[in-house]
């Protein structure tokens, strides 16, 4: 379960926000909602340990973040506005380096299975510095075919995905909450996903 | 006729080493660039083989 | 073995190893940077022999620092580094597998060509050794001091000038003591010495240096 | 619409036509070597003042002019392949890079193989030595950046401008490094000074130069022939070649 | 004044204001490799006069080409090449402009130090002025040669090594010339000859350099 | 009018597309649309003069586009999936040095005027690094509010956008249109923009 109490964020000399606080338990869908720089990226960052909050902490199964850093990033998976992929190592490699640095143990079928599942076989043996912008995408997004971890944030995941590409992901996303996993998603588009229990939280600028 | 014996040719005046490494290296240069070739593109070959196979 | 150092050594190794040419250039690179101080200083063996030392690690240097500043951009710029910050293992661990992939793509190919470089600069063969050694002992800590400057200059913080000018200059010592090693074996005196403390400089840097760097990193990317 | 004929069907064509030539070439070369080497070990007397090191020359003085020879053949390709946007051309450039190279490093081994017992040292900074070293730079700057491009039509492109940026510098390079070395006390022994050279020796050099410029052509023909392979590996010709060769 | 060519410059000047700490690298770099020296060779002063022309060029050289480097790398990466490219002005004025600004960056600042190091080598009061209007003479010659290789090895992974493998070799007149202007000064001969050779140099380059370097940059964006 | 015949792009050695034909007349707005990695990207990118096609030609009142470069660049403004951003200068910075470079006389208060429309005024004194992703692509976007020349050329400009601004850059393009602009325009989103006459190029991977 992760919870969020009191969190500020001061970016520069400006309160993105403060006081935000939820809940999120096993089956939960968090939409993250809010206008361009509202600080959306700024609280899934916050999330993640990557930022520190001004105020307020934030709690994995009861325990501060920070204070078994390793336990939680076990559990967590996170795609940001980047893709991290390297430009010169082919789609598979990437997909399978990517995992294991995650802690997932990884063979090529498994990966090329995860390709295909969101349409970029075909381009598993190209470097990635060639691929359209939408299958770049897609082959960061591949991570979520492998991993096993509970926590899944993800920082705008339909942005560049073609339509039928943004079906096979919402697909996926509903499959891991009736699994029971948990997932915290910004986007600016309507993209309809099942789940145990649906919340919203609104940034305003 | 320059030699008087085999060995004085091989001897090449107390300068065999590098006479002989000089034209021995450029010999293996060539061989080897040679086969190289005959390699890279019997591999080509085979690869496009496999792609028209496919 | 699936431990996420690994994973990162493997892949930067991959990376550089992609482009077969890229060790091979950095071999060439430490040649031609050798090759120029005699075409600007004159050809007399004599003055080359004596300025050896100094060029062949100032080449060293470069072919390893030219590459070094940008160890952790492409990986800023990308996302990796970010993966790497929520990968469930301690992050000095996987810098310091960062750094070792570095050093044996840029740092290990100039200690095995520097004998031969030495060759052309006329020098005696015990200070060939001796430059080896030095070298050997030397080059980790260009490498590990560069990543600290390379994490503190990431991003888009003003502050990289004050910090340039810090890691710089720890630089110095690792120049003066590896020159001074061959330098001393030139003039028949023991190198011993001068390369104790280079050893000493590359453990000490291998202690603090990755964890400077892993903070360095974690500031760089709030 | 206007289809440009050497551009498309070039390759298909001179694949089958290299092919062909190739074993010309490779016997000239054969025969060539055969007679130049006679004549520098048999027919070649002994130098009074060099003694037998000098046969060196029979090697180290083709191999040195054929490495200037290929990098202005070489360039001349490259400018051809980037003015007409001919495959072609651009691909022999790139197949005669590597032995040029070659050549350049065999000058280079060779020399200072000569240089060790006449000079005593393996290296001297002298003019014509550092020309040369220079000059293999240059082929590998060509070869390095060539292999580091992935796209074949951006990479073609790339080297061919290289390649004539560096005729441009070839001689400005020759002409500031002799006279670096003349104004710098120069090294104290002359390459120019070995004897007036009898016509035979003379008469070998020419014939073993003749000889590697044959095994240049025929070794850049099979080297143009790989690339094709390579490079139009999804063409129809090539998947036919590949199933007939069986 | 709302010339392309203008804007281009007044951009990366500004650009590099912000990021000062990649200036002060450069310049901590030169001073550091011409420093280098003194500390391997010893103080004799006889020595250090006889090499200073060739290391202070060098170090010259080297210093401009580390940042040389990445001369098109950030453009690139962020698309701003791309606007540049289809900018309703000739590339290679473009192109003009941002080899001005990377050499009063990196190029001047050296100049105006040399005389400084030039000191520390003993070097005599007419030699110091001959070192500084040969690298102001040269420097520009190194800036837009270099342009040619860091265009041409855009996007190109190790490319920094690269750069530096395709362009020192062109490198080589300038720093005999430069070198040897400052070197015949110093024997008390006239440094004419070679300052007029270097002049040369740069005209060419400048003629020629920019129209290879839009070439170059063009197949690098495809 | 712009025109394009017979259009192929290889890119590696496949063939992303041949025979591709079009007019567009002033008034006109065209939507390339297609899968990830369907070559719309390369298509415009063709269209602008960064690629050179490996077959046909593209024209632009009647000349080929290569012929007087300085002309046709005059009257087009391109933005890709890139922004074209320096992180290190502020936005303002940004945008009028990129206006300027584009060939259009810009000062402080109109390039001010142009990011209060797209909505970043309050960001104009940071340095582009600082903003969000949707603040950035607005950023590179308020050049449409400066430019005078007749033909844009955007490649998914609405991704990254919340809805908001997506209205807002709507409606520009409508009065561009409306003005007898033209615009070419890729996007994976439904958005409604007015045009005097509007097509469709599909492409399939
Ligand atoms: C690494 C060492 C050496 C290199 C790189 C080298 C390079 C060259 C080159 C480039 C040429 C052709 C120059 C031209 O035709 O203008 C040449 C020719 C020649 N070299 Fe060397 N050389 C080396 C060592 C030596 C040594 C040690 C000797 C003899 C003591 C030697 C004797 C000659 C002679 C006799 C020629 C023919 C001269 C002529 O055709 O005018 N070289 N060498
Ligand atoms: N060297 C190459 N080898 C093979 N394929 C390549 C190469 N370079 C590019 N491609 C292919 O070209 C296509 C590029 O497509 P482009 O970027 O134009 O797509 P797009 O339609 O804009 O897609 P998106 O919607 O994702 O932006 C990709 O499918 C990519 O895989
Ligand atoms: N140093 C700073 N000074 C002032 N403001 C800053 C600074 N750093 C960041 N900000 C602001 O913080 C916000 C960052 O927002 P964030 O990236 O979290 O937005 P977002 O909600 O993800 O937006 P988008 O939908 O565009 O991705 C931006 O508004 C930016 O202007
Ligand atoms: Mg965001
Ligand atoms: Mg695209």
């Amino acid at each position: 379960m992760l919870t969020a109490q009191g969190l500020a964020c001061l970016r520069g000399d400006r309160l993105l926000f403060k006081n935000v606080a939820f809940e999120l338990s096993a089956g939960g869908l968090m939409y993250v909602l809010g206008e361009n720089g509202s600080g959306k990226s700024s609280l899934l960052r916050l999330l993640c340990g990557l930022l520190t909050p001004e105020e307020g902490a934030v709690f994995w199964n009861g325990q501060a973040i920070g204070q078994d850093a390793e336990l939680y990033q076990t559990d967590l998976t996170y795609i940001g506005h980047l893709n991290g992929l390297k430009d010169d190592l082919t789609a598979l490699e990437n997909l399978q380096f990517g995992a294991r640095l995650a802690g997932n143990v990884v063979d090529n079928v498994a990966a090329l299975k995860a390709l295909t599942a969101i349409g970029v076989a075909r381009c598993a043996n190209l470097p990635v510095g060639v691929l359209s912008q939408g299958q770049k995408r897609r082959v960061a997004l591949a991570r979520l075919w492998l991993t096993r971890s509970k926590l899944w944030i993800l920082d705008e995941p339909f942005a560049a995905l073609d339509t039928a590409s943004v079906e096979v992901l919402a697909a996926q996303l509903s499959a891991h909450m009736v699994n029971g996993g948990m997932t915290i998603i910004t986007t600016h588009q309507d993209v309809a996903i099942q789940a145990q229990s649906t919340q919203t939280l609104r940034l305003s600028a | 006729m320059q030699w008087a014996s085999w060995s004085a040719f091989f001897n090449m005046g107390g300068y065999a080493l590098y006479v002989w490494v000089s034209f021995g290296l450029t010999l293996l240069c060539v061989v080897w660039e040679v086969l190289a070739l005959r390699k890279r593109s019997a591999q080509a070959l085979r690869l496009s083989r496999l792609l028209a196979q496919e | 073995m699936n431990e996420a150092w690994i994973i990162v050594l493997k892949r930067d190794l991959l990376l550089a190893f992609r482009r077969r040419s890229d060790v091979a250039t950095t071999l060439f690179f430490f040649l031609i940077v050798s090759s120029l101080f005699p075409l600007g200083i004159g050809p007399e063996a004599a003055v080359l022999s004596s300025i050896a030392p100094g060029v062949l690690w100032v080449a060293a240097l470069l072919a390893g620092m030219i590459s070094l500043t940008r160890l952790f951009a492409a990986d800023f710029a990308d996302g990796s580094l970010e993966q790497m910050l929520i990968a469930p293992q301690p992050l000095a661990l996987l810098v310091l597998a960062k750094i070792l992939a570095h050093w044996i793509v840029c740092g290990l190919p100039v200690v095995l060509l520097a004998p031969l470089i030495g060759l052309q600069y006329a020098l005696p063969n015990e200070s060939l050794l001796v430059l080896v050694w030095s070298l050997l002992l030397g080059t980790p800590a260009l490498s590990l001091i560069g990543a600290i400057g390379a994490a503190l200059t990431l991003g888009v913080r003003g502050s990289g000038l004050l910090v340039a000018l810090l890691v710089l200059p720890l630089y110095i010592p690792v120049l003066i003591f590896g020159a001074g090693a061959v330098a001393a074996s030139q003039h028949g005196m023991s190198a011993q010495a001068h390369l104790s403390l280079l050893a000493a400089c590359s453990i000490l840097a291998l202690v603090l240096a990755p964890l400077a760097t892993a903070a360095a990193l974690r500031i760089s990317v709030e | 619409m206007k289809i440009n004929w050497f551009k498309y069907s070039s390759p298909q064509t001179f694949y089958p036509l290299a092919g062909k030539m190739i074993p010309w070439f490779a016997w000239l070369a054969t025969i060539l070597a055969i007679a130049g080497l006679y004549i520098s070990f048999v027919i070649a007397p002994t130098d009074f003042q060099q003694g037998e090191a000098y046969r060196i020359i029979f090697v180290h003085v083709p191999a040195a002019w054929m490495s200037m020879v290929i990098y202005i053949v070489m360039a001349a390709w490259a400018g051809l392949g980037l003015a007409l946007n001919a495959r072609l051309s651009a691909m022999m450039a790139q197949a005669l890079a590597p032995t040029g190279a070659i050549f350049t490093l065999l000058a280079l081994v060779t020399g200072s193989l000569w240089g060790k017992p006449m000079w005593g040292a393996w290296w001297v900074w002298d003019a014509r030595l550092t020309s040369e070293l220079i000059l293999l730079f240059l082929y590998l700057g060509f070869i390095a950046l060539q292999s580091s491009i992935d796209d074949p039509r951006r990479a073609d492109r790339a080297g061919a401008l290289l390649a004539l940026v560096g005729v441009v510098n070839v001689p400005i390079i020759y002409f500031s490094v002799k006279w670096w070395n003349t104004l710098h006390q120069g090294s104290s022994i002359n390459m120019g000074a070995a004897p007036k050279m009898a016509a035979t020796m003379l008469l070998g050099m020419l014939l073993m130069a003749l000889a590697f410029w044959m095994y240049t052509v025929a070794v850049g023909l099979m080297r143009v022939r790989c690339i094709m392979l390579e490079r139009e590996r999804s063409a129809d010709w090539v998947k036919a070649l590949s199933l007939g060769a069986k």
